[in-house]
């Protein structure tokens, strides 16, 4: 089963991370190939936002050892983790917040003049174009994101990961905050990237969000993976077993690859 | 034996050369050293001298950064059986050996020579800091001199400053607001010290304002060399090195329960008490006697006449 | 590492205090070395005494940073107090106790003042101390007319220790053991209340070894100041007032910090001030009351500190605001706010003191003396930080 | 209508606030009966968090004026509120990060000892309870809730709002990031604290949530309310056009008051 | 009043800049009317040439403010530099040139060091430049032996001021105009820019308020300086060089902030550092990078100081840290860092040194002074605070 001919993008392999005596997160496994959405789930505190944390170079890893492309990557901090392509939308957003959503949605890629200096204008006709593919109602992009809604803060985040063209996506909880209308545009672009070829990691507790957008799921428990299935194989109320009681699908087979 | 000696502070010039001092004397008595630093506090002076007693000081010689904050060390050094030795600033208890040059007469020195220069005109007062007991001191002493003068009207003063802790930049700040206040109309300038006639001078020539007479103390090196220059009128020099090497002796007598040699009686005080004291006698130091420093040693004649035109330079540069 | 930390539910804090405590003792060894003399009763009594001025203000002033707020202006307040009292007593002739009030009443008003301004107003604390360091240096200036105020009275002259500024031997020891006994009692008390929680509590072996410690702390301490006699005198000097005081004070702030809601809110405020408005904690009443306790703190210092100078003068306590917040700064108060102990202020003015004493023995020119202070200064706060890198820990 | 004999809990009437030229709030209307949960809905910065802040006393109100039970109530800042009766569970969640879970459940109102001192374990035996009811695998409520992960974080400001017997409860999107098993806990909470009497505001972007738990539904849109409804009355398609279009449910009239 | 702003697109930060400029005009008003040569041109002359080098220090550790960073040593260091520049010069009879380099060299490596303390290793910067403030006085002093180093060197002396150092009317003039004309110019190409991008630019009449404000402040400033005159010299003064100085360093600073990412990484970084992180800025490098930039800074100032007194001594720039942290606090930039501006430096630099001038012409005695001082710079922040709250803005 592990021997496909294609390599994956992100191959995380037997990942630990401890914080002091809590052991977040307990040699994981768990591959991503592009095209692929993998939602990934689990009860609060299961350990999905430290996995990724290490995947996005926010963390350090403990052991194991995090894969890109079939090599090993070595991911020590998040802009090594954007060299390699990867993006991420944390749960916390990430958002400086002193700044107002134009400068966030650039921050660390910003625009420049032919002078290297920073180009205001590009960057704020760039930013309002990206804005109102997520929420036409978002008009006060030049205030301090402090003073934004939680939702519009959030759409601030998802815009960052999108507009730079990444190879894998992490989305933590990105529509936690969304309205329907916003939401749905998450799920359409999520569609789109997938289309390009990009590979995305989603965690979410929305069960509609999860079957509607994924193509497998994992799902942990205490740190542990609990079982990686494709998520057409298994039921609601089967995954609802494995997040709430752990329990593993024995009719089925795991599917640690796509198909 | 074991001296200790108490330093308020090493923000002029002159103390590491009266440190110097103390220190050569000590060793050709085979006696030896210990020190600290202040740093302008009196409450950390007062650490510093229990620190002093703790490491064995059998005479201990301060530098009073507060004449009446210091109270608690003699007491302490009384109860220890240590002499104690005022050294350049006083401080009235009566076991204590002052030694020191007279501070007023340095103050009318200083006067004297200015007014020898400006006899009529404004004068600016440029004080020491407000917390040093010897800023009034030298206050007073220019105040004896130039008394008659500005009775007479012949003299008047047109600004007076404190400066804070003796800086030179403050000092130089508050002369260029005494210019801007009577409109560059100055004709004379009374500073307290060497350092702080630096700042005033500095203040002088970017007006402009060359040969207003200023006068200083210390025999701080670029003050010396200023008076050579002609940008500074007197600096009253107290031979420090004198001063250390005189305190050393005493104190050396002092530890082996001597007598000091040459000791008179000083009740000059503001409470008046007697002390058995040393006094010094400061020099001035004009363009006429340059010559002085520069035979005792205290500084080399390049120094002194760094930059200064030999045929109309002073006589000591020629 | 961490994982006996967790198994022994030590506080990232005990740790933090274990290993300030461990800076203090290589420091100390370090320095016996270099002198001979440092750990000598005599030495170690000076530093205990010399400490408490910036100890009581360190304390006081530990609780304003948790808060997010500073204040640079208690050296000068300080001064102002000090002069004041000062002032009263030689100047007026007043006694020392209404003289000691009326400098307790300004303290106050200064306070209220300044903490209105930051806490009411929302105008930064850093600028309205800094406006305050200025302003009462003025004042106490003013106050004295720049005379120093000496200070006779006998009795007021025993609160900042000297000569017969010290408790003697039997009440030395037995304050020792009282509060020995406070410690086990309290150990006790913990334990029971647990119990009766429901909850689990450490290992017993574990509380033994803690309270142990700091028992044979507070023995060690009583034995060393009953070690020291002054030639002149019969008997050896005990614990001195100064320190005793400062004891008192952080006792008190503790017992504020750790066991009243006002200390929790302390806490709150500095870790999420919105959060803490939210809640429903009047946090604008609350850091008021804070800048009130370091009033009541500084006037006790003040009033040490001229016991101890024998004088008031406007010059006193320069300084002393950059010292106190140094203090504790170095025992772990984060000016970030939020987080700090008070016996971190403790070890922090401490290790400051130790600095100063160990090179003023070690007869150190002036120039060096200056860049070796300045370099350890850091190297103590460095071994805390490298720790808690290598731990993984994220303050 | 307006006429019913019941006084309502919580009366908001004609409220407004603009912060500098964004009308966050404009003119809006809307009532709470005891034992009711009234759903609160719109697009991301439709002002429904600035409204239930004006509420809880964490905005000052620009115009307009708030009724509990029957009298203006003067509401200046949250502990106001709180006195009205009146418990609020953020979005941003209020907590302070360098203080344990305990402490933040606990925050304003510790439990004392006799002595009137801070009385700590048995503040973490209640806490420990209390947690367990809304997720089981919540253990390490004695570190900084800073080290939490997002849903034991929204588990902690749940808690805080529940513990303090309210009379009215605003919970501004309480399930955003919690798991499947934790937000069928804060359901059954709701559904016991209406048995009780309790009245609650409920923000929410989940359609499920709402029909399954509110009375009546009312959907802002950029400030100012679209319409207020019976939701047994509208149909999940309605409340959509609502949210996106601001379209009115014209078949049926504006339920103000409950039947 | 928010409406009227949101409607021209000022920003928080412009209102807050036109508040402080009205606190400076009354000020200026009020010591006039007092003192009745308070806006004569030898006094607003010699203001600006005194507020030089702590505006410079200002301008700079105002960004390290921004970026959560804090320096106490800036003092220290400035007499390090000033004093090894003189001591090269007098002592080792140096060139100027050379001289500075070595300077230069010598507050990179500190910064550097200090900067890698607080970055990299993660110590508390106000811990690791507090030591600094110790440490480094105590290398000034070793390096001058407690010494002062005249300085005579007429073309070094230039950079400080004094006679000759200021460029004339025409070279003022001809500055000025060209300073007008990059404002205009400036103006302009933000119109076009926008509209290049379709967006829209604000209202053509209010732009061009706005310049002619700021071209108007240009202009009257050159005026002024042109209209002094020492009495010993043929010609009017121009701008002196140090506030030509300070104005290339505001300038360059400024630009840093508003046209490159370096600058905006720092607000970002103080805004929220984990946030930075994560987006992938690389926090450790941008922060010492700031201190190097502190370091360049520091060593003008150290070389305009230096000059102004014509020596260096160990001495140098005692408290220094205080004031350069109050102007550039008083200008508006927050302790708690993100936010500020480079502008408002200047003007909390100017404000210190309005009052402190203004009080000295009107001979008020030494503790009324430092009284007034203290509460005037509290005063004028409360304007601003005051402002902010009744327009309710929660920043
Ligand atoms: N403190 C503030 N300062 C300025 N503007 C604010 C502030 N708080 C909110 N706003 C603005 O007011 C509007 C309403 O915000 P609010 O948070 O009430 O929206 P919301 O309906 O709760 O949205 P969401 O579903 O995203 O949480 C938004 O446009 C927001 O940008
Ligand atoms: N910085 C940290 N320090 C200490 N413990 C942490 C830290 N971050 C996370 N943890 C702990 O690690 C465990 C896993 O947290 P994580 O955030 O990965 O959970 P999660 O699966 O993302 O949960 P949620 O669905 O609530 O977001 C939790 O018990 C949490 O308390
Ligand atoms: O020599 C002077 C000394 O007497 C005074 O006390 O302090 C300043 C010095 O210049
Ligand atoms: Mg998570
Ligand atoms: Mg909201």
């Amino acid at each position: 089963m592990t021997d496909t001919k294609k390599t994956a993008l992100v191959d995380i392999q037997g990942v630990s991370k401890a914080f002091g005596g809590v052991h977040a997160v307990e040699k994981v496994t768990l591959k991503l190939y592009a095209g692929e959405v993998v939602a990934l789930l689990g009860h609060n505190g299961a350990g999905k936002s430290t996995l990724m944390k290490m995947l996005a170079g926010a963390y350090p890893i403990d052991s194991g050892d995090i894969r890109i492309n079939g090599e090993v990557a070595r991911i020590e901090s998040p802009s090594d983790s954007q060299r390699y392509g990867v993006e991420t939308i944390y749960q916390t957003l990430a958002l400086a917040d002193n700044l107002d959503a134009v400068a966030n949605l650039f921050l660390g890629r910003e625009i420049k003049t032919k002078w290297g200096t920073l180009d205001d204008y590009a960057m704020e006709k760039e930013a309002r174009e990206v804005f109102k593919q997520l929420n036409p109602n978002f008009k006060n992009i030049r205030v301090p994101v402090r003073a934004l809604s939680g939702g519009q803060r959030q759409v601030v985040a998802i815009s960052r990961a999108l507009y730079f063209k990444a190879k894998a996506l992490v989305m933590d909880e990105p529509c936690a905050a969304l309205g329907p209308e916003e939401t749905q545009m998450v799920h359409e672009l999520v569609r789109t990237l997938k289309a390009r070829g990009v590979g995305i990691f989603l965690i979410s507790h929305d069960m509609p969000d999860v079957f509607g957008l994924s193509d497998r799921l994992c799902v942990m428990k205490n740190g542990k993976t609990v079982g990686t299935y494709k998520t057409a194989d298994v039921t609601e109320d089967e995954v609802l077993g494995m997040i709430i009681a752990g329990k593993k699908v024995t009719r089925l087979p795991e599917q640690i690859d796509p198909a | 034996q074991l001296v200790g000696v108490s330093w308020s502070n090493f923000r002029e010039e002159r103390w590491t050369t009266d440190e110097k001092a103390i220190k050569d004397e000590l060793a050709k008595h085979g006696a030896s050293y210990v020190a600290a630093d202040a740093q302008a506090s009196p409450e950390k002076q007062l650490a510093d001298i229990d620190g002093l007693i703790n490491k064995g000081a059998k005479v201990l010689l301060i530098l009073a950064q507060d004449k009446d904050a210091i109270a608690p060390a003699l007491a302490k050094a009384k109860a220890k059986g240590i002499p104690v030795i005022a050294y350049d600033r006083l401080f009235e208890s009566p076991e204590v050996f002052y030694i020191s040059f007279n501070n007023k007469e340095v103050g009318r020195l200083q006067a004297q020579a200015i007014y020898a220069a400006m006899p009529k005109g404004n004068y600016a007062m440029i004080k020491g800091a407000s917390t040093d007991p010897n800023a009034n001191l030298l206050r007073g002493g220019q105040q004896e001199v130039l008394e008659a003068a500005i009775k007479k009207g012949d003299i008047k003063i047109v600004g007076e400053e404190y400066t804070d802790d003796w800086k030179p930049e403050a000092a130089q700040k508050n002369m260029e607001q005494i210019l801007t206040k009577t409109g560059g109309k100055v004709d004379a300038v009374v500073s307290s010290n060497d350092g702080m006639a630096g700042g005033v001078v500095a203040a002088l020539s970017s007006k402009g304002m060359k040969g207003v007479p200023v006068s200083g103390q210390d025999g701080d090196h670029a003050a010396l060399n200023r008076v050579a220059l002609g940008s500074q009128t007197v600096s009253v020099w107290k031979d420090s090195r004198e001063l250390g090497k005189v305190a050393a002796q005493v104190a050396v007598a002092l530890a082996k329960k001597e007598k000091p040699k040459g000791a008179g009686v000083f009740s000059d005080g503001e409470k008046k008490v007697a002390l058995q004291s040393i006094l010094l006698k400061p020099i001035p130091i004009t363009k006429a006697n340059l010559d002085v420093v520069i035979k005792a040693g205290w500084i080399s004649k390049e120094e002194v006449c760094k930059g200064v035109d030999v045929a109309t330079g002073p006589a000591a540069c020629k | 590492m961490r994982s006996i930390q967790e198994k022994f539910q030590i506080s990232a804090l005990d740790l933090r205090l274990m290993i300030m405590s461990m800076v203090l003792v290589v420091m100390a060894l370090a320095f016996h070395v270099a002198t001979g003399n440092f750990l000598s009763p005599e030495n170690l009594y000076n530093i205990a005494q010399q400490s408490a001025v910036v100890g009581i203000v360190a304390a006081a002033i530990g609780l304003v940073i948790v808060a997010r707020q500073i204040d640079l202006s208690v050296g000068s307040v300080l001064a102002t107090v000090g002069v004041a009292i000062a002032y009263l007593m030689y100047s007026k002739g007043w006694n020392w106790v209404p003289a000691s009030l009326v400098g307790l009443a300004i303290s106050l008003a200064v306070y209220l003042y300044q903490g209105w301004l930051s806490a009411y107003l929302g105008v930064a604390s850093f600028v309205v101390t800094l406006g305050g360091l200025v302003s009462f240096r003025g004042i106490a200036f003013l106050f004295s007319d720049g005379r120093t105020q000496p200070i006779s009275d006998p009795t007021f002259l025993l609160i900042g220790g000297g000569l017969d500024g010290a408790i003697g031997t039997t009440a030395s020891w037995t304050l020792g053991l009282v509060a020995s006994l406070v410690i086990v009692a309290n150990t006790f008390s913990r334990r029971r209340s647990m119990q009766s929680h429901g909850l689990e509590p450490r290992p017993v072996i574990f509380d033994f070894l803690i309270s142990g410690f700091f028992i044979a702390v507070v023995l060690l301490f009583v034995g060393v100041m009953c070690a020291y006699q002054i030639e002149s005198k019969t008997s050896p000097q005990g614990i001195p007032n100064p320190v005793l005081i400062w004891a008192v004070v952080v006792a008190f702030i503790s017992f504020i910090v750790n066991r009243t809601s006002f200390g929790r809110y302390i806490y709150a405020i500095g870790g999420n001030p919105e959060a803490a408005n939210l809640v429903g904690i009047p946090v604008r009443w609350v850091t008021l009351k804070i800048y009130l306790l370091l009033g009541v703190m500084t006037t006790i210092a003040a009033m040490v500190a001229i016991s101890r100078l024998n004088a008031g003068t406007a010059s006193l306590g320069t300084g002393m605001e950059l010292y106190a917040i140094a203090g504790a700064v170095i025992g772990g108060v984060a000016l970030s706010g939020g987080s700090g102990s008070v016996l971190g202020t403790v070890l922090g003015a401490l290790i400051i003191q130790f600095l100063e004493s160990g090179l003023l023995l070690m007869e150190v020119g002036v120039g060096q003396r200056l860049v070796i202070i300045g370099q350890v200064l850091i190297v103590a706060v460095v071994f805390d930080v490298m720790y808690r890198r290598a731990t993984g820990e994220r303050l």
